[in-house]
């Protein structure tokens, strides 16, 4: 039986009364698993992100972390809050601090380090993700790529079960995309859920175990990579594309319905 | 300029020193150009030049434009003084102030270089933490490390705005002046929303300052008889004076 | 001779005048470190710190209440940071100052503008070395003090007195800059009294040599603040 | 015989004493060509951009526009900063204007149009670009894929002879792109040789008449796809990789040398 770490149920949002931009969202994280969300722009990701770990709460619907309806009286949010590990789409935006030390610091405050253990967590954060080099460097002289990087490391740094990424890898060059990724998968092999937001499909199909498709607020595909891109028409139709890989197979071998799913050389 | 001085405060020889004894050394020599003559204020500026150049090994050409551009702002506040208008309009130089005006000149030139020492060898959160330290109110210690933060923040997005409008011929106009501006609010509002989602994000809680300064924090011997030598410079200049 | 003395003089004050607007424009009201003798300085510390204690205090109470202000308050430092460091084009170079501060006011209280405006004079003598620690107290007094509290209280007096809400802001902005002017002015001419006419001569001298470059700063400050506030209103 | 519009010879820039970002470039820029700039980040590629119309002059070297040294007594810069029409990375950072209509006239007051004639041409680029029901809009409320537009419009409001694009696509999904690259493509059409920075090599691929490889600020290698791609240990060594389809058909036929150009299904 496969676990589910999230699941949510008929969630309805909006912004402005009767203009839902999530709108009858069912969607099921499985545990352990690597799972990517695709969609168009404008389809509501953000706004579903934002109900991943309560930031906003649905209107409509229920959310269910862990098996537990997050909406029921007396359910604990800021674990929840602490469980989830989101990194938005534009570093800039969430670093705070002036220097990398502090900016850590954040994070293990809030995943409820104690002043006292605060030195030992801060070293063996430190020591996992190379960052000695770093601790005394303003974080405002960094490149667009370190920026990533370092929220990535203060998102982890409160041990999150869901690692949620948008769009980890825009901006990066390709040496910095395959470290970036290394340490994604680095993490989920020790336990992590990870979750990524992207367009980029030969990613999505190289990586991902299971992918959600998004189009006007309603999850309207999910399920592994072969079956999702199987169907090219559907997705040309919500103006998505398959990846490069399986157009290039299927106009290789028309006949045949199934792609292999095989790693690029 | 900012940049620049801003990225020598963390790459300086002297980034290791904790802040305390910077501060310290910083103003105390700012309290001897204040009290002292101009032999004490002399010897200040030539031994701030000294560190700053010397110990901290910031080049002297950030030094130097630094020191100009300090130079003639000081100049204008001079001419202010040893000028007089007088009515029917008429410009008049006293001749009386010219000795007080050109001490005055030293003073504030020794005086700023002891700040300009504090700034180009200590980082801005080094300082704020230090200021943590004392016991500041929290709010207002915090106030100061997200505002650190912040201006690199919009500062780039206006040195961005302004060389997107440079490509296009502009920055010229003042109305663009007024567009700048605008922008700059819009992105400031903007920020403020993604920065207060993000933050929320990861428990609410902006808790800057934490800090151990490093273990091995040591005073080079080299500093500490440059230290003396001045010190004792310093005794001589105040009998002799 | 006189004459070309007279002339030659007029023409230095011209050249500092634009080598002033050029680079400097920003920082054409900041008392230089060590500009001020000692007990000047001392007293305008003195006189600085009971308004920056209350504005402390009404700045953490506001906090404790409303704790996600933080953020928009460091932002609106950072604001009012960058528009009076960088080289904003406009007709004379524009410190823009006041319409940071000006924003400040109308949105926190002149109080909490008051420690808003002290962090950014601090940082731009920590950051830039313009400005001072012992001349911190007088420029805080004309620039953290006096201009907010001029510039909210036209603001709201003009509001009270039916003027357009344009009009308001323009007071508010231009009086503003013109009231930190005269305030620096003062502060000169009390630390270096002319030795024929003493303070008020000197008051006048500064008063009079600073409005070449004030006034029109100050007329184009309200301009501009309109503008912005037209756009703003429409955001 | 080939025509270029720029050439650069041995430019190098420093923005610190003896720290060169760029380190004797030399390049080329062919007329009515669609060219491509490849590169990991941090290689100098944006201050490069810079020297394109003069925004930075180069310390040492040469740049010549149009067969003009652009460094000689009497070169007309207006003139030439008017000829090449650079978009930024980030649309966030290059939009002024309050309104769309004002945004525009800046762009139009930069390619020297004048106060009577605007009115014409502002309906001019409004037509071609199917503007009408933005003009009077903020550009504040704009999604990112639009303030991309927006950037893109601006520049050609100017029509310019060299459109330089650096990183178009991200954060565009896959409809966004197809968008922005017909609009692209009709530009090339049009007459304009076109630059685009970027870090997608299946793009590049696809799109580009000419590559040139930048690494450590100097361009390495320069020339057709089909060349640049045929080395990959080379690209490899300068953390940079081949398209997904170069890397299929050699593993398909390691013993062919040469990859033929063809366009994905």
């Amino acid at each position: 039986m496969k676990t589910l770490l999230l699941r949510m149920e008929r969630v309805k949002y909006a912004y402005q009364a009767e203009r839902y931009v999530l709108n009858g969202v069912d969607w099921e994280i499985p545990e352990r698993k690597k799972c990517a969300l695709i969609g168009p722009n404008g389809c509501g990701k953000t706004t579903l992100f934002l109900h991943l770990n309560g930031l906003l709460r649905a209107q409509e619907g229920t959310v269910y972390w862990k098996g537990r309806n997050m909406y029921e009286r007396g359910a604990d949010w800021a674990q929840w809050r602490r469980e989830v590990g989101i990194v938005f789409q534009n570093p800039e935006h969430q670093i705070l601090a002036p220097l990398v030390r502090d900016e850590l610091a954040i994070s293990l405050v809030h995943a409820g380090i104690d002043r006292e253990k605060m030195r030992e967590a801060l070293a063996a954060i430190t020591a996992e993700y190379h960052l000695q080099s770093w601790l005394d460097r303003p974080t405002h002289q960094f490149s667009l790529g370190q920026k990533k990087w370092l929220t990535l490391c203060c998102t982890m740094a409160a041990k999150p079960d869901l690692l949620v990424l948008d769009e980890p890898t825009a901006y990066l060059d390709q040496h910095q995309t395959k470290q970036f990724l290394k340490q994604i998968d680095a993490i989920h092999q020790a336990g992590t859920t990870v979750l990524i937001a992207t367009h980029d499909m030969d990613f999505v199909w190289q990586w991902a175990d299971v992918v959600a498709v998004m189009h006007e607020g309603r999850i309207v595909m999910q399920g592994a990579p072969e079956d999702v891109f199987a169907d090219r028409q559907r997705l040309l139709d919500i103006r998505l594309d398959v990846p490069l890989f399986v157009r290039l197979w299927q106009a290789w071998r028309p006949e045949e319905k199934i792609v292999p799913r095989c790693v690029a050389p | 300029m900012i940049r620049e001085f801003d990225r020598w405060a963390y790459d300086n020889r002297l980034r290791a020193w904790r802040a305390e004894w910077k501060l310290i050394v910083a103003f105390v020599m700012l309290a001897v150009v204040m009290m002292g003559g101009w032999r004490e204020q002399w010897l200040v500026l030539i031994g701030m030049a000294y560190w700053i150049v010397a110990r901290a090994r910031v080049p002297f050409s950030v030094y130097g434009k630094a020191m100009l551009a300090a130079s003639v702002f000081l100049g204008i506040s001079l001419l202010t003084l040893v000028v007089s208008v007088s009515v029917p309009f008429r410009i008049t130089f006293i001749d009386s102030q010219l000795q007080p005006a050109a001490k005055l000149a030293v003073r504030s030139l020794a005086a700023w270089s002891c700040l300009f020492f504090l700034l180009i060898t200590t980082p801005a959160p080094d300082l704020i933490a230090l200021l943590k330290r004392m016991r500041l109110p929290a709010a207002l210690v915090e106030l100061c490390f997200l505002m650190y933060r912040f201006i690199f923040l919009l500062e780039q997005a206006a040195a961005e705005l302004m060389l997107a409008l440079r490509a296009r011929s502009g920055g010229t106009h003042w109305r663009h002046g007024g567009m700048l501006m605008y922008q700059l609010w819009v992105k400031t509002w903007q920020s403020y929303e993604s920065f207060s989602r993000s933050l929320a994000a990861r428990g609410g809680v902006v808790s800057c300052g934490y800090r151990h300064q490093q273990e091995k924090a040591h005073v080079p011997l080299a500093d500490i008889a440059a230290g003396i030598i001045m010190a004792l410079l310093l005794g001589w200049a105040w009998r002799k004076g | 001779m006189k004459r070309a003395v007279r002339w030659s003089g007029m023409a230095a004050l011209f050249v500092f005048y634009f080598l002033l607007t050029n680079e400097n424009e920003a920082y054409a009201m900041h008392i230089m470190e060590g500009f001020l003798p000692v007990k000047w300085a001392l007293f305008w510390w003195l006189l600085f710190l009971p308004f920056f204690v209350f504005g402390l205090r009404r700045l953490v109470h506001t906090l404790k209440q409303h704790p996600e202000h933080k953020l928009l308050m460091a932002l609106a430092g950072a604001f009012t940071f960058v528009l009076s460091a960088l080289k904003i084009p406009s007709v004379t170079g524009s410190s823009s100052h006041p319409t940071g501060i000006g924003f400040g006011s109308v949105l926190f209280g002149p109080w909490v503008m008051v420690v808003i405006g002290t962090v950014v004079l601090l940082f731009q003598a920590l950051l830039l070395a313009h400005g001072g620690v012992t001349t911190l107290g007088a420029n805080a007094m004309s620039m953290a003090i006096v201009g907010p509290f001029v510039a909210y209280g036209v603001y709201h007096l003009c509001r009270k007195g039916a003027v357009s809400n344009r009009a308001a802001l323009f007071l508010a902005a231009c009086l503003s800059d013109l009231a930190t002017y005269v305030m620096t002015s003062l502060q000169l001419a009390l630390a270096f009294p002319s030795p024929d006419g003493g303070v008020i001569a000197s008051f006048l001298k500064f008063a009079g040599i600073f409005a070449i470059t004030q006034v029109p700063l100050a007329v184009t400050e309200g301009i501009i603040t309109v503008i912005v506030w037209n756009w703003l209103a429409s955001y």
